[in-house]
């Protein structure tokens, strides 16, 4: 298995995730990592993004010069809003996430588990940044796919049999898409669906930290 | 992005036996075109959630007439005798709520909230069958969610995206229906091309609708010089 | 004592309600009797006129041919919005309503009792037309007036010691407007403040169904 | 009808150790020209209720900064480590609360709800020291309403009756906050003659405002004209 540099396995998760996306859908993409997805939406594919700070219609970042003050991101980023966009107030955008009319949900994790439980708010003792929407957003969204690297920098697992960090959400988390592997969470734990170019399920189970149901044969990802 | 279709077509998803939401107070704001697809169809048995039953001959009073409906859930039936008539003779079950409750039990359903606590009918009739609450010394009646299988709205304008634009009075319950229900079908008087209203001036973001039927209406211009 | 007509004792009724007004409030008249109120604010005073079906700064109805079809009162009849004037949906009408935003509402009555318990949405038997917006606004209003004749037709007494019929509110009416009296629902009981020209307390009384506090000295109404 | 005032009026009737809600996310839709004289009142022992605290040197960053603030109820502050030292320090309390629950919570206050039941932070921290009620076989926390006694907000125009237009994502909590505090403050780039926002327009009804502050901004049209 080669060593990928962090920005390749970035891209490469963006990739996968962005595969996941059908037309029409509405999403919402967390900070970090899930925002790159934006940049590979496959083609033919129509997307209405939404900024949980007040807008669907989320589109690139202005060029230079062009910013709008009153049009970033939910990262406070300079952003734009694409024709058909439109803006509301807090509420609204949280009753579009909770009322189950985002399609789709694309966030990172601390830790996700095999009962689909997601941490990805705190780490206690260390500094509490708070959860923002993070916790509207994984109950509330029909899908919820965590793209997020396989391992820690340290090479711990990531992928774990229960989440030791204080829980996002319990039992929300639907697929979760690695640079190694993506991974869906059913009743019966998590299964292993696919597998990157080169990497063998073996190869992904030793850096998961619970079982994984491996299938007779497993697909290979396409990136 | 909303799909424009006829009235027919349009109604042609909605089943006996299905409930339905119609936007309007007292036949304003109502999608007459759409009400009157539906009675054509000879639809029935459907449950209705609106805020009245209107007049006989307008509004859900179509509905009434034709004999569509097994249940209304409203919070006014006084200016439908014919409703009140059916409701006699028990050939229509009619739930009465009021119109702030209706509101935000429909807005709940709409927002995913499991339910709201509400003063409204605390040591009436109301509360009998509720779930009663204090918080802070004071007691509330806990509502829970009304969720439909279709809402039938109508808005002034919408663009192709299914943005949504209404006027004056006639936007009463429309918006907060477009969120509660797993089929939106809007009646508008004109649709414009994508990009043509202004983001801060949609009153129902087009992620709510699936179905729109244009009706003609009045010309309107472009709403992108609007500000 | 004399005899008025009904219309008279309507427009008894309205002005001395009007009164009540203060400049600046927020206030939602009820269908009817309470409607004509509209018609006697005192000079100098300016109130924002909220319609429960979606919009604060009702005017007067349009002279003939200039209706639009889309701006009507809460009873479906053609009105005007007064500049300054806002539409809103229904979760927000109410939530105004319900929410305290309300610095007033005056309604009509089937029974009113010494509790400030309010009875005018159904008479069982009867048809029961439904009530509407009035429980949220008899419950949410900052203060609840009701305006109304004093007795029924037959002379048998609206104000009463325990409303018989179905309630609309418990304990939330503040002040009772008659064409014969003004009375004030308090801890203690019902305390007459105010008669009409040429009327007695104990006239007042003898048509009322519920003991009045009478003090020492009674006011005359201003009509 | 709303009051024009300045700044330093406006403030001057917020008292050491009022709840105090601030319009913004992240510092865009805020009322700095507000906060900038709240800071210059030298105002001490404040709850500030907010989505977040900004950055340091910007919305409220320059509360936390100044050391106005005793509390925070917020959904986030980890862009701030102001905010986090002074917590860390324990000069300052936090309290977290999810966004939409935040946002929601503030509505049932201004929307006299005496609470919602919301399924977020079900099975997490959040979920402790809260009543869950079961509906419909799906656990929800009871969250209640977060009053204050005066709430900041940012709007792009207002009239003189007080009503309000927000622009892009400066919208966020302004329109909540206007309906959930004794007093409400508005702060705005231009103030126009009443008459010049058509009505349906308007996204915060005058009827909600106390005092306006302009601070001069861009020109802009007459609203009538807008459709």
């Amino acid at each position: 298995m080669a060593t990928l540099e962090p920005q390749d396995k970035r891209i490469i998760i963006a990739r996968r995730a962005a595969r996941e996306l059908q037309d029409g859908y509405v999403v919402n993409l967390g900070i970090g990592l899930p925002t790159l997805v934006a940049n590979y939406v496959p083609e033919g594919i129509k997307v209405w993004l939404h900024s949980e700070n007040g807008f669907v219609g989320l589109g690139p970042a202005p060029a230079p010069g062009e910013e709008d003050p009153d049009v970033v991101n939910a990262g406070a980023q300079p952003a734009s809003i694409i024709p058909g966009g439109a803006c509301f107030d807090s509420c609204m955008s949280f009753a579009i996430i909770r009322g189950g009319h985002l399609d789709l949900t694309i966030l990172g994790a601390l830790e996700v588990d095999e009962k689909g439980n997601l941490a990805n708010w705190m780490v206690p003792g260390r500094i509490v940044p708070g959860m923002g929407g993070a916790m509207d957003l994984v109950v509330g969204a029909r899908r919820v796919i965590i793209a997020t690297e396989h391992t820690l920098k340290d090479g711990s697992p990531k992928i774990v049999r229960r989440c030791q960090l204080p829980l996002t959400a319990a039992g929300e988390v639907d697929l979760i898409i690695t640079e190694l592997a993506v991974i869906e969470v059913t009743r019966e734990g998590l299964l292993l669906k696919e597998v990157a170019p080169g990497v063998t399920p073996r190869e992904v189970q030793a850096r998961t930290g619970a079982s994984l149901i491996i299938p007779d044969t497993v697909a290979t990802m396409e990136i | 992005m909303a799909i424009v279709v006829t009235a027919g077509e349009a109604v042609s998803r909605i089943e006996d036996g299905m409930t339905v939401m119609t936007g309007g107070f007292l036949g304003v704001g109502t999608p007459e075109v759409l009400l009157d697809a539906l009675v054509g169809r000879g639809a029935k048995k459907l449950t209705l959630i609106s805020n009245d039953t209107a007049f006989p001959g307008r509004g859900n009073g179509k509905l009434v007439e034709a004999g569509c409906l097994k249940k209304v859930i409203a919070s006014h039936i006084g200016t439908n005798p014919i409703t009140q008539q059916q409701m006699k003779e028990k050939i229509l079950e009619v739930v009465l709520i009021p119109q702030g409750t209706l509101a935000e039990r429909i807005r709940a359903a709409g927002a995913g909230l499991g339910g709201i606590l509400t003063p409204t009918g605390v040591g009436t009739e109301i509360e009998k069958e509720k779930t009663v609450l204090t918080i802070d010394g004071r007691r509330y009646l806990l509502e829970v969610p009304l969720y439909a299988d279709v809402a039938l709205i109508k808005a002034h304008l919408a663009d192709e995206a299914g943005n949504l634009v209404y006027k004056r009075s006639a936007r009463n319950f429309n918006p907060v229906m477009a969120m509660a229900a797993s089929l939106v079908i809007a009646q508008v008087d004109r649709v414009l091309p994508v990009g043509s209203i202004d983001p801060d001036q949609v009153m129902t973001p087009g992620i709510f609708i699936d179905l729109i039927v244009q009706t003609g209406g009045e010309q309107v211009g472009d709403l992108r010089t609007a500000r």
